[in-house]
């Protein structure tokens, strides 16, 4: 099962570029359309993902069947931007290439009718190519040049809106990333000049460092998880996560699900797995203080959610809890764990978009925005909730929904490695999550319908919303009831989590 | 000790009088007299040391340079006083703001 | 294939068409624009032939008459002046082709521009050329004189006052050069920077050339605590006046330091040698520091980039300490880097400012009122130039901190290495400051006038090379080492030719 | 020695021209005999220096040049004295009375 | 050595002192004007004793007096004539400008002395590097006295300037139509000589004009075996011009556009083409072929000439035509 890599065969390099350009080059585009090109832009958009998606699935292929791919361009004497796809990069890169498709036609359906859209396609498109070059970073500079156009291409985005707290929630977005950014970059180049390398290696590059610069490593080690724990929202670094809310929906979807937040996690996976390796990270002991914050930000997460009438707001704090089950699958050295932790990288982002989705068309149809005002709204919206519903099962862990299958190996994963308070942790937040989850179900399904709603529009014919916004959430649910249903079927995530797991535990 | 050293120091003091002058006046038009001491004072130092070796001929090439340093010193006197100039007709003062940098 | 010029005509042309174009831009008015045009034009293929040449025949030395030194003037090239030779190219092009625009609303100003313009063009140019300190002097008059008369170019009481104060520091600035030459002239009885550099002693004279000649040059590079005179100058003069003046002028004066320091003073040793470059640096990184925060402060566009001007010549000065023994060309290519970025990335900050300001008819941070939907390129260009100022990846201003702190952490300067980093955060502040307010709408929406496409395009393709930038080492890195400017003296090299 | 012993008085008393003509720019009340001074007693005392030093000239052409440049200041400080005399009398200053 | 010249020259050396003093801090600005060009003056005679001749010549006709009669004009612009305004209105000014001017005529005396502090220990410094330089130079006169000959003239002042370093001067050339770009840039009207020409003035002009450029010419040509030459000849032609001009001479309307642009410019253009056009004769810039030396020099030298008095006499004049 694990794919041995063969020399002989020269790496492709066009393929990792066009998936870069699949994004880069419609988003250039975009830019300079007028406004009123609405077709043109749709087309592009959809072209763009569509490639995208279709180029990502022939990788999938090909890694799979021993295909390297690599591309890079030299940036410095010894040191290159290097693209290389493994199997880490196509997790997180067929989950975002995917998610892109179903937000953008989210985002075409929610943004009819207003203003700018041009600007928001084009550095939406960035934003993808951004967090695609993330993926398929092959080494820590790469990881950083990305990481940091992933925070530029997500500013305009955020303060899209134009308004006065828009763009204050940008300055304090700016100043997390930014502050964050500096801190990854002064342990990168601090890392290069005692390692000499940057490259992403399975099992790590830094083992020979250990003996002479234990404390230095330690050092850097801190640096580099402060840096993108930022992005990952780890306690206490995640308050510009909840004021970004501001954002249109579709961008939130977007930071929490498929790129910001995402890209944040996957770099604390990169930085344990392929740059220190996860050994010689337990050897440093830097893991369990890890392990430790990670538990303390999803029962934070979950405590905080609790209290949040605005619906958005929940959803934001859930995102807080969710992502550091990655992190704490990451953390708890072993096997098992790592499967569970990676695996969680796409189910969190499956489930948590399709909640996002659900939120935003309650905002849009209904004008709901609070989880006081969303009584009866299963009446209403029966196909926005069942999806919503669906989200939240996931999310609490309900079997057969993919929530349940990360949780089950995050939990093995901490008994094989002899810890039993994981499993407390996770009981706890399950519990958390269906105290603050159940009751918006229950709201939603069983509660008298007000005799207005805050703020409605017509979508004409009767029906339920607009399609294209209907559309993303249904598949996304019913993706994340396959994920976990068929989760031993070649190609899902949770195989290819094994995949990976495999190659950092068991490779000589 | 040699006419050559007196000019020299001479220089020195011219030097320092300018200096002193261009930090302490505020009317323009004595920094830019100062300018012109301090000017006068490098270049006494530069070609009058060019005559420290007894009975030879002095070198030209300091004096050459005197004579290019003297026209620019000029050039600059010129400019620097249609600047003062303007600065008076455009604010009525012929002193330096110092707060100049806001509008 | 024998070329039909040689390298010591590019150098020639270097020189030469800058100060015709200017002497016929001041016989014919009329014709400024397309001259001034045709002149940028030349330049940049003049400077691309010249780094052609010293790629592939290495450093150049062209005695000028045919006298060669110590009796005449030479030319020299090698790495370091043919990187700002092309920076300046850049630069001057893209302002060039900005002007007509800019000056249209001011004919009267268009006028003296380009003259003057050319001239400065000409300083800089024959600067970055010659390896005789006194030929050296007067291109920093010429430089000074035309800057300054550029800075009083816009004709306010601001701007005039500035102008005059900038005159006079400039002035002075080449006194103390001046009284330097003298000293070094008579204690070693040559000019010329190579010769110099093999009879150099230590001692009271060069100890005493050294601090006279880099006060001056500070002065004229506006170090702290020497910056006085930089913001209102830079902030009050016409756009493109500020671009040339924030991206070529002062560094050219510390292009002179750098060579001075490198070639005649760095191997002198003693108790200066090593005392003076801690100082640069500590003056650096509180120039660094003190420069952004004034950026973060100021409520006006010009302003804010000219504070970060300040700060971003303090970065120029981190190298002298992080110079050390280790990691000295490391250091050095560092501030290369961070000055050639700086060069395109403040040239289109600037820019993009004359465009909103010309858009807008002020500069007020807080009213920019949805410049970025309104004025896309133009904003663009203000935040491509402000990434390579933040040091963001990729450009230029990256790879320059990236080599930065390289150097700083492989000597453990911890304390660089933060005034670095904490720049660069400083920095994202305040810029991202001004893209805030203008994603932002003013309660009271106002008209803009058009700005022409010249403009702007000028501006974004200014930003795009400070990106492009970071991805120039593969040929950049070895131009760098023609003549090895960093290690041995010049001349032991450059005999060869 | 003639021709020095002349040239040495002919100094001396050109000298004493500009001694006495220093002595009134010093004392004299106002700017009207005040230029009496400078015009008339300088230029009769360059005058006089001219003759001195002309008589030790090396060649008639050196003598001649010195000459001129008597005939030259002559003219130009009669000038220069009607053009202060006026500036004066435009600015309304009352020439001293006793 | 004898007492007497060593005394001269400290006289000369306290004298210079003392006017640089005097001219710095008088309260007077008229008077600080005339102090300085006295001290340029005196300055030129130390060149003189410093057997540097052509200095001596530049600093009295370029230092002393084309600066001064710069300085003289931006003066009597600052003070407008009491006839131009009404009096009464004009001394209040005058008593109110003064009364501001105290206040801040100077930094505070705190601060000066510590600037003097501060210079005192620079001077001694900078005074202790001379000391070191008391030994017998190195300068370059022998490398110049033994390639004389090729240089196209005899006099080794010349040859530095327009042939060994004739880069320089070139260059020199353009820092002063930059002055002059620069200063038109600023101003439109005239400072000076609009209002009606004193008849002494005018009648003396007409006589002395074409003697100053009859010694203009003869100062270019003396130039190439002994001190003179065309910065020395310019400042003499422009003094002349400066005169025609005060004496109600104008340039034709005609002629002020770009003839009198090109007068401007010729002496760099020239320089500049003669330097590029050798280049095609093999040679390498600005270096003359063999035997075309001394035509190119003068060729140069005249132009040079007529550029120098041009844009002097349009220095002192000040706005552009």
């Amino acid at each position: 099962m694990i794919p041995a890599i063969d020399a002989a065969l020269p790496p492709n390099a066009w393929l990792p570029l066009l998936v870069l350009a699949s994004s880069l080059l419609p988003g250039l585009v975009i830019f300079f359309l007028a406004e009123q090109r609405y077709w043109t832009r749709t087309l592009l958009n959809l072209a763009g993902s569509l490639v995208k998606l279709l180029l990502v699935g022939a990788m999938l292929w090909g890694v799979f069947h021993q295909q390297q791919y690599a591309a890079s361009l030299p940036l410095l004497p010894g040191l290159d931007l290097v693209l290389r796809v493994r199997p880490l990069s196509l997790l997180f890169l067929s989950l975002s290439a995917g998610l892109w498709l179903l937000t953008t036609l989210y985002a075409i359906g929610y943004l009819e009718d207003s203003p700018n859209r041009s600007r928001f396609f084009g550095f939406f498109s960035l934003c993808v190519t951004a967090t695609v070059g993330v993926a398929m970073a092959g080494n820590l500079l790469t990881f950083l040049i990305f990481f940091e156009l992933l925070t530029l291409t997500t500013y305009p985005l955020v303060v899209h809106r134009g308004t006065e707290e828009a763009r204050r929630a940008g300055q304090i977005y700016l100043a997390h990333t930014v502050i964050a950014g500096a801190l990854l970059l002064a342990g990168t180049v601090w890392l290069y000049t005692l390692a000499g390398t940057l490259t992403f290696t399975t099992q790590g590059f830094v083992a020979d460092l250990v003996e002479r610069h234990r404390w230095s490593l330690i050092a850097i080690f801190v640096l580099l998880i402060i840096g993108v724990g930022v992005k990952a929202a780890l306690v206490p670094l995640q308050s510009w996560l909840p004021r970004a809310m501001v954002a249109p929906a579709p961008v939130s979807a977007l930071l929490h699900a498929v790129a910001v937040v995402k890209a944040g996690a996957f770099g604390i996976v990169l930085i344990v797995y392929d740059v220190f390796g996860v050994e010689v990270a337990a050897e440093l002991g830097v893991t369990k203080p890890l392990a430790l914050v990670a538990a303390f930000t999803i029962l934070y997460g979950s405590v905080r959610a609790l209290f949040q009438d605005n619906l958005k707001r929940r959803l934001a704090f859930s995102t807080v809890s969710q992502v550091s089950y990655i992190v704490l699958g990451v953390a708890i050295v072993g096997p098992l764990a790592t499967v569970g932790g990676l695996v969680h990288l796409v189910h969190q982002g499956v489930m948590k978009i399709t909640l996002f989705f659900c939120a935003g068309n309650l905002a849009e149809t209904l004008g709901i925005h609070k989880v006081s005002e969303m009584n009866g709204v299963g009446r209403r919206m029966p196909w926005t909730m069942l999806a919503f519903s669906i989200g939240v099962f996931g999310m609490i862990g309900l079997p057969p929904v993919a929530g349940f299958i990360s949780k089950w190996y995050l939990g093995l994963g901490g008994l094989e490695a002899g810890l039993h308070w994981p499993l407390f942790v996770l009981a706890g937040s399950s519990l958390l999550n269906a105290a603050y989850f159940l009751p918006i179900l229950h709201r939603a399904w069983f509660c008298e319908p007000p005799e207005a709603w805050p703020e409605e529009r017509d979508f004409g014919g009767n029906k339920e919303t607009a399609w294209l916004l209907l559309l993303p959430p249904l598949v996304t649910a019913a993706l994340s009831l396959l994920i976990g249903l068929f989760a031993s079927m070649p190609f899902t995530p949770l195989e290819w989590a094994r995949l990976i797991a495999e190659r950092e535990f068991y490779q000589p | 000790m040699s006419s050559v050293l007196v000019f020299a120091l001479a220089g020195l003091g011219l030097i320092g009088l300018g200096l002193y002058g261009l930090l302490v006046q505020r009317h323009l038009l004595r920094k830019v007299l100062a300018f012109n001491v301090i000017s006068s004072g490098i270049f006494l130092l530069l070609a009058g040391l060019a005559r420290r070796a007894p009975g030879a001929e002095p070198d030209p090439v300091p004096q050459a340079m005197v004579l290019t340093g003297i026209v620019v010193a000029v050039a600059a006197t010129a400019l620097a006083l249609a600047m003062m100039l303007a600065l008076r007709s455009a604010t009525g003062r012929t002193r330096l703001e110092d707060h100049g940098d806001e509008d | 294939m024998p070329m039909l010029l040689n390298g010591a005509d590019w150098a020639t042309a270097l020189v030469f068409v800058p100060l015709l174009a200017a002497l016929a831009c001041f016989l014919v008015p009329r014709a400024a624009d397309w001259l001034g045009v045709l002149a940028a034009l030349l330049i940049l293929l003049a400077t691309l032939g010249l780094v052609q040449d010293l790629l592939s025949d290495g450093p150049l030395r062209v005695a000028v008459g045919g006298w060669g030194a110590p009796l005449g003037i030479d030319l020299w090239a090698d790495g370091l002046s043919a990187a700002l030779l092309l920076m300046t190219a850049l630069v001057g092009l893209g302002v060039s082709v900005y002007a007509p625009g800019y000056f249209a609303a001011h004919p009267q100003q268009q006028r003296w521009f380009w003259p003057l313009w050319l001239l400065l063009w000409t300083a800089l140019n024959g600067l970055y050329l010659s390896a005789d300190l006194f030929n050296l002097y007067v291109m920093l008059e010429v430089l000074g004189l035309s800057a300054a008369a550029l800075t009083a170019l816009s004709g306010s009481a601001t701007g005039l006052n500035a102008a005059m104060r900038y005159l006079l520091v400039s002035l002075l600035g080449s006194a103390a050069y001046l009284l330097g030459v003298a000293l070094l002239y008579h204690g070693y009885g040559t000019v010329d920077i190579a010769l110099l550099g093999q009879r150099i002693e230590a001692g009271a004279v060069a100890t005493t050339a050294l601090l006279v000649m880099a006060a001056g040059l500070l002065l004229k590079t506006a170090l702290l605590p020497f910056h006085f005179w930089l913001p209102p100058a830079h902030g009050s003069a016409p756009a493109p006046v500020s671009a040339l003046l924030s991206a070529l002028v002062i560094k050219a004066s510390f292009y002179l330091l750098l060579r001075l320091w490198l070639d005649l003073f760095s191997g002198l040793g003693g108790l200066l040698a090593a005392l003076l470059p801690e100082l640069l640096g500590l003056l650096g990184a509180a120039a660094v520091l003190w420069g952004s925060v004034q950026a973060l402060r100021q409520r006006r566009l010009k302003l804010l980039i000219a504070y970060s001007t300040v700060a971003q010549i303090g970065y120029l000065f981190l190298g002298f300490p992080l110079a050390g023994v280790q990691a000295e060309e490391v250091a050095w290519r560092a501030v290369l880097y961070l000055a050639l970025a700086h060069g395109l990335a403040k040239a289109a900050m600037f820019l993009s400012a004359g465009n909103l300001l010309q858009f807008a008819g002020h500069d007020r941070i807080a009213d920019l009122d949805r410049a970025v939907q309104r004025l896309p390129l133009t904003l663009t260009a203000f935040v491509l130039g402000g990434i390579s100022i933040m040091g963001l990846p990729p450009s230029g201003g990256f790879v320059g901190k990236w080599l930065l702190l390289e150097s700083a952490f492989t000597q453990g300067r911890w304390g660089f290495a933060i005034v670095v980093l904490l720049g660069g955060v400083l920095a994202a502040g305040y810029v991202f400051k001004v893209v805030g307010y203008a994603f932002t709408p003013t309660e009271i929406a106002q008209e803009g006038e058009a700005v022409p496409l010249r403009m702007q395009w000028s501006a974004l393709l200014l930003a795009f090379g400070a990106i492009l930038l970071g991805f120039s080492a593969p040929w950049l890195w070895p131009l760098l080492g023609v003549g090895d400017p960093f290690g041995l003296p010049i001349a032991e090299v450059g005999a060869a030719r | 020695m003639f021709v020095s012993l002349m040239s040495v008085a002919l100094l001396v008393a050109g000298a004493v021209f500009f001694l006495a003509g220093t002595l009134g720019l010093l004392r004299f009340p106002d700017v009207y005999t005040r230029l009496h001074a400078l015009t008339k007693a300088d230029n009769l005392g360059l005058g006089l220096m001219v003759l001195g030093l002309m008589v030790q000239a090396e060649s008639l052409a050196a003598a001649g040049k010195l000459l001129f440049i008597w005939l030259l200041l002559l003219a130009a400080s009669a000038t220069a004295g009607q053009l202060v005399a006026s500036w004066a009398q435009g600015k309304g200053i009352a020439p001293w009375r006793g | 050595m004898s007492l007497l010249p060593l005394a001269i020259d400290l006289v000369l050396a306290l004298t210079l002192l003392w006017l640089a003093w005097r001219a710095l801090n008088s309260p007077d600005l008229f008077r600080a004007v005339v102090l300085f060009i006295a001290l340029g003056l005196v300055l030129g005679l130390v060149w003189v004793r410093l057997d540097a001749v052509d200095i001596a010549l530049a600093e009295i006709a370029l230092g002393a007096g084309v600066t001064g009669a710069l300085l003289l004009a931006a003066l009597a612009k600052l003070q407008p004539a009491a006839s131009q305004t009404d009096e009464l209105q004009t001394a209040e000014l005058q008593t109110a400008e003064l009364q501001t001017d105290q206040a801040a005529v100077m930094a505070p005396i705190a601060l000066r002395l510590f600037i003097a502090l501060l210079l005192l220990a620079f001077l001694a410094g900078l005074g202790f590097a001379v000391w070191q330089l008391w030994v017998p130079a190195p300068g370059l006169s022998n490398l110049v006295e033994a390639r004389l000959d090729e240089s196209g003239v005899a006099y080794p002042v010349t040859a530095v300037l327009l042939n060994f370093r004739g880069y320089d001067t070139l260059l020199e050339l353009a820092v002063l139509l930059l002055a002059l770009i620069g200063v038109w840039s600023l101003s439109t009207a005239p400072h000076l000589g609009d209002e009606e020409p004193e008849p002494a003035l005018a009648a003396l002009s007409r006589l002395l004009a074409p003697l100053m450029i009859l010694v203009a010419a003869y100062l270019v040509w003396v130039g190439a075996y002994a001190p003179g030459g065309a910065f020395q000849a310019g400042s003499v032609l422009g003094a002349a011009g400066v005169l025609l001009r005060l004496s109600g001479w104008r340039l034709s309307l005609s002629a002020t556009g770009w003839p009198l642009r090109l007068v401007l410019v010729l002496g760099v253009a020239v320089f500049a083409f003669i330097g590029l056009a050798v280049i095609g004769f093999d040679q390498p810039l600005l270096g003359y072929p063999p035997g075309w030396a001394k035509p190119a020099i003068l060729a140069i030298e005249l132009a040079a000439t007529l550029s120098i008095g041009a844009i002097l006499a349009a220095l002192f004049i000040g706005g552009r035509p």
